[in-house]
């Protein structure tokens, strides 16, 4: 078993495409945070201020998330026109999932700003933009970096299954290993898998730490 | 385009007939789905039920699960395939694998969450221990137990249509099929029954949730919410990545 | 009777919750256990049920060491009262008070009936049977807590702090009620607090545990509002404890006078001295101040309200602050009933206090 | 506030342009006279990606810039993907393009076959010179099966009802009729598996199945002492290796290094270097710059 580890990782060329397939698997698996958030900020807000909307909003959210994803990833392109083989596919349907991930946190924890610091602040003179994006959202960090953790987790999980329509990424690794009877590349994408979880987990709790010095200085959550 | 296409394959009565017909797939997939989740339920509930109320092993249990959550399900599928040599059942033992975490960390949460008043006055009372389980702590646990089927439930449904990858029948075999020939519609309609089928379990889990979960409990949903937001804030409480639900805040594996 | 002996308890950390205590809780009794947070006291309740073993001595129970019962069958005979009430969520508040008895063989009719009847015993409607925990308020969940310890009829009650969640105004209410009870059931109470008035307020004996898990003091309230054993105790008991120790003097010494009175409706004529208004039914409604006229029949706007009304034979604490309270400096005593029964000045209620002090010598 | 803002979006920035330059797929789009990136794309079979390798470096070797996405799936898949300007050159097998471009087409013979193929072949897209290599489809069975007296497609037509056939999701749709047809041959039962991999090979050991479809350079059939059976009428056309381009993106030098390896192509040699990359687990890349090295292409 080992030997064939070392056979497998022996060879500089494929060491190289590894690293290839790693940098996809980040790409795809990550660009879809940062567009969630982008995404799920604004429609989170609207939740929460826009009570109707809330309902329907949440259910759809509920039901795509409820959609397997390999299932989503074939949906995407015929819904959207794009080709099969754009790795674009699988960006959109992962933005599609965190973002469906992330609006209900978003929406509960804009709720739970206590209206006292909202009030204060408008009785401050903040403009309702200003403040939202100074005071509001600031506040919703912590559960918003509780949303984005789950969801790096699970896409980095997910792109794996891309592999099958051909996208890129580790999954690859588990494809090849199969074609030919090989378990080498298949542990190593696991491995690689899961060390980039972990990882991309670590740095994001470093990040809501950066963001959210007061949350330390407590030494308690904000909700 | 694209959904012509699906209506074709879907009016074509030689894709509704036999053993590769829709019917067919359907009801393999379901049975897959059922089959491994209750599986995983029997072994899950009762471990589940032995952490929570002895409270031993629980950091393990959490631990795991989160690793397995970020276990790439393909990768997992290829590898059970090719170390058993082969044939569905180690691909089924690996659905009743994935599905055990989800239950499990639900309902060893669920326990957990149980109000340390609650399990206090019911020893108070005189419940043995035996009592205390079954009478207060699992009753109390049915929520977020119920919640951690229905992220199972998702998980089988969706590891089921990859693992068609490695030959298990069911709704992945059009999906799958469709895509080495791009036959947009075959590909495109098994998608949609996958996405269905899931949908429509998870609906009517949470119709079982709605019927088992006792009524008591039903009626405080706005404070079990404000809980749920606290708990995802807090890195230090144990059951933050655990199931909670069958919904997207649950933190539940999917594939 | 439940009898400490050499009890000690230490937890596997190392902390000492309880040392070294020796205590009896007399049959029939409340008995109130009182002291800072982690002196032990709930500590000491919880060794009663085993809800804790001691580390070393007995606990009995009607002389019986309660190491030799098991758990649940002592517990079923031992009523349970807790902060949160710690009502079972998923079952109706009628169902939460038959638990007992169901879990001691009771058929569920029977258990059903009792519980019913249990409730009505705690003011509870019947219909608040039908509900759930979450929908009845922190005092009625309060409420069937102590219907649901009562169910099985056992004759001792342990209460760890059962009123500290609820607001002060529903607390008096519940200890009010407390006392009803006892008085009407005659339970052996045990009863733990870190809320120094709610101990003397319902205690019949108060045990003043303190950090270490020590029993600093066993006494009546009165005496240990008025001879606390040490510092600890002293300050514990509070700045006021003096004017606090005046619920336990003996009112009989106060002479009630018949003071100046007014009624309301008829005319009045200036007075050098202030005077107390009555209504028709010869309640106390306010004060006349000196000089005052009025054109025709006396009403209400020319008045100053009153102080605190003092019933006659309570403790003489009510009767000081009726005087203090009062814009006249005099106390307004009252029937039971309501009606106006006299006056008393403060210095009265001094002169009773001196003379008690003397008699104790 | 503002600074995170900005360090978040030139994140975002930073990956969606990582995201740009390694998306291969696009890059010979607007190579107009063959100057940009080729890239070679490949089924998701070992042979395949090999030969994709075996072009990529031909290339290369002959001073173009070339690289290969691998994995990309059936020939349908693949052609789409060269039509829309995604792949530049795709090794592929002459009887099933064909028929692939030509629903019609009964010729068999690997001549006429590929005669045909130069004319059928849509525009904007060529078929280069044939490799002598050829990978055809080829039943078989077990051992066992064989010993029963089946040793051609002839021999099995009889008792093609009690088997249960296991190919390839496509086999369905291009043979099933194709078979019943010339043979007389339906089986029990199709079992979807894969294109000559794992699955179909198992599904044959453990009886899942009793036929299956592999490929003529399959390691598999030796290894597991399979029986191919023979194919008298020919209904599985021939299969040589050919090189399918686009006409924009591979010039004249880059045609020439493409027609060099066809030649140097056997059915064993190629059989071989299968063998290299599935039982020996040689990566592709290394297998495919040996052959070139050995060939001195």
């Amino acid at each position: 078993m080992f030997a064939d580890l070392g056979k497998y990782l022996g060879n500089a060329g494929t060491r190289a495409q590894i690293a290839d397939h790693l940098v996809e698997h980040v790409y795809l698996s990550l660009l879809p945070i940062v567009f969630a958030v982008l995404l799920a900020v604004p429609l989170g807000w609207a939740c929460h201020r826009y009570r109707p909307l809330r309902g329907a909003l949440i259910g759809v959210a509920n039901v795509v998330y409820t959609v397997p994803s390999l299932a989503l990833f074939v949906i995407i392109p015929a819904v959207a026109g794009t080709q099969i083989l754009w790795p674009g596919n699988v960006i959109i349907a992962l933005t599609v999932y965190t973002t469906a991930l992330l609006i209900r946190p978003v929406a509960e924890a804009l709720d739970a700003v206590p209206d006292h610091v909202v009030a204060a602040a408008t009785a401050m003179g903040y403009r309702p933009l200003p403040r939202f994006l100074t005071v509001e959202l600031p506040l919703a960090v912590p559960v918003l970096a509780a949303g984005v953790r789950v969801g790096s987790v699970s896409n980095i999980s997910l792109v794996s299954v891309g592999a099958i329509i051909g996208s890129g990424g580790l999954g690859v690794l588990f494809t090849d290993g199969f074609s030919r009877r090989y378990l080498a590349p298949i542990l190593v994408g696991i491995v690689l898998t899961l060390a980039l979880a972990l990882v991309v987990d670590l740095l994001l709790v470093a990040l809501r730490r950066a963001l959210t010095p007061w949350t330390r200085a407590q030494g308690v959550s904000v909700a | 385009m694209i959904f012509v296409d699906v209506w074709v394959w879907l009016s074509d009565p030689e894709n509704w007939s036999g053993a590769g017909g829709i019917p067919a797939r359907v009801g393999q997939h379901l049975l897959y789905c059922l089959a491994a989740t209750a599986f995983a339920a029997l072994i899950a509930v009762p471990l589940g039920l032995y952490v929570g109320h002895t409270g031993r092993g629980g950091v393990v249990l959490v631990g795991g699960g989160n690793a397995i959550r970020a276990l790439p399900t393909l990768g997992l599928v290829t590898v059970l395939y090719l170390v058993a040599g082969g044939g569905t059942v180690p691909v089924l033992i690996g659905l009743v694998v994935l599905a055990v975490p989800p239950i499990l960390a639900g309902t060893y949460a669920g326990v957990q969450d149980v109000d340390r008043g609650v399990v206090d006055a019911a020893s108070g009372m005189g419940m043995t221990d035996a009592q205390r389980l079954w009478q207060v702590e699992l009753p109390n646990a049915l929520p977020l137990l119920m919640g951690g089927v229905r992220n199972a439930m998702l998980q089988v449904v969706a590891t089921a249509s990859v693992a068609a990858y490695v030959g298990l029948g069911g709704l992945g075999r059009p999906l799958l099929d469709g895509l080495r020939v791009l036959d947009y519609g075959q590909l495109v309609g098994g998608a949609l029954f996958v996405a269905l089928l899931a949908v429509l379990l998870d609906l009517l889990l949470s119709v079982v949730q709605r019927l088992v979960v006792p009524r008591g409990l039903r009626l405080a949903p706005a404070s079990a919410a404000r809980r749920r937001v606290r708990r995802g804030v807090d890195d230090s409480s144990p059951q933050k990545l655990v199931a909670t639900a069958g919904q997207p805040d649950s933190g539940g594996s999917r594939a | 009777m439940i009898e400490f002996r050499a009890v000690s308890k230490r937890f596997d950390d190392g902390t000492v919750a309880v040392d070294d205590l020796d205590l009896v809780v007399e049959a029939g009794t409340i008995t109130v256990f009182v002291g800072p947070s982690g002196c032990g006291k709930t500590t000491s309740l919880r060794m009663i049920n085993r809800m804790l073993d001691p580390t070393s001595g007995t606990v009995l129970v009607d002389g019986r060491d309660v190491l030799q019962v098991d758990p649940p069958r002592l517990r079923r005979g031992i009523g349970y009262v807790i902060q949160q009430a710690g009502l079972f969520p998923h079952r109706t508040v009628l169902d939460n008070v038959a638990t007992v008895p169901l879990l001691s063989g009771w058929s569920k009719r029977d258990a059903r009936a009792r519980a019913a009847e249990l409730l009505e015993l705690v003011g509870l409607d019947g219909d608040m049977g039908r509900r759930y925990p979450v929908q009845l308020s922190g005092g009625q969940q309060q409420r069937v807590g102590v219907a649901r310890a009562l169910a099985a009829d056992p004759p001792v009650l342990l209460m760890d702090e059962p009123f500290s969640a609820v607001d002060p105004v529903v607390r008096e209410g519940l200890q009010d009620e407390l006392l009803r009870l006892h008085a009407e059931l005659g339970k052996t109470v045990v009863f733990v607090t870190h809320d120094i008035d709610e101990a003397v307020r319902i205690g019949e004996k108060v045990a003043v545990f303190r950090q270490g898990g020590v029993l600093a003091q066993y006494d009546r309230p009165a005496e240990l509002l008025a001879r606390p054993a040490d510092d600890f105790v002293a300050s514990f008991v509070g700045k006021d404890r003096g004017y606090r120790g005046l619920s336990f003097v003996d009112p009989a010494g106060i002479e009630v006078r018949g003071g100046a009175t007014t009624r309301l409706g008829e005319p009045v004529s200036p007075s050098r001295e202030w005077l107390l208004a009555l209504d028709a039914d010869e309640r106390p409604r306010g004060w006349l101040p000196p000089g005052t006229s009025a054109d025709g029949p006396l009403t209400e706007d020319l008045l100053v309200p009153g102080g605190s009304l003092y019933e006659r034979g309570t403790a003489v604490r009510g009767a000081l602050d009726s005087a203090l309270s009062s814009p006249s400096g005099l106390g307004v005593v009252v029937e039971p009933t309501g009606r106006y029964a006299g006056v008393l000045r403060g210095a009265q209620v001094l002169d009773v206090i001196d003379r008690e002090r003397a008699e104790r010598g | 506030m503002k600074r995170t803002l900005a360090v978040v979006v030139s994140a975002a920035a930073l990956l969606l342009s990582a995201c740009g330059s390694s998306d291969s797929l696009g890059g010979g789009e607007d190579s107009g006279s063959g100057g940009g990136q080729i890239v070679v794309g490949s089924a998701d079979f070992s042979e395949n990606k090999i030969l994709a390798e075996i072009y990529a470096g031909a290339l290369r070797n002959a001073g173009l810039d070339a690289t290969t996405k691998q994995n990309i799936g059936a020939r349908e898949v693949v052609v789409t993907a060269l039509q829309d300007g995604s792949l530049g050159v795709v090794p592929e097998y002459s009887g099933n393009l064909l028929t692939f471009f030509d629903k019609a087409n009964e010729l068999t013979t690997s001549e006429e076959v590929y005669a045909a193929l130069g004319e059928k072949t849509p525009d904007g897209l060529t078929v280069l010179d044939k490799a002598e290599a050829e990978d055809k489809d080829v039943l078989v069975v077990t051992r066992e099966t064989a010993a029963t007296g089946i040793a051609s497609i002839e021999d099995l037509a009889p008792r093609c009802g009690e088997f249960v056939i296991g190919a390839a999701g496509e086999w369905e749709t291009r043979w099933k009729d194709e078979l019943a047809e010339l043979y007389g041959c339906t089986f029990k039962e199709f079992k979807a598996t894969d294109a000559g991999g794992p699955i179909t090979v198992d599904a044959l050991k453990n009886g899942e199945s009793q036929v299956a479809n592999l490929f003529t350079t399959s390691a598999d059939i030796a290894a597991n002492d399979f029986v191919q059976l023979a194919d008298p009428k020919n209904m599985y056309p021939a299969q040589n290796v050919v090189p399918l381009v686009r006409d924009a993106a591979v010039n004249d030098r880059g045609r020439a290094a493409l027609n060099e390896v066809s030649a140097a192509l056997t059915t064993e040699n190629l059989a071989e270097l299968v063998k290299r990359v599935d039982v020996d687990k040689e990566t592709p890349a290394d297998v495919a710059a040996n052959f070139l090295q050995q060939n001195g292409i």
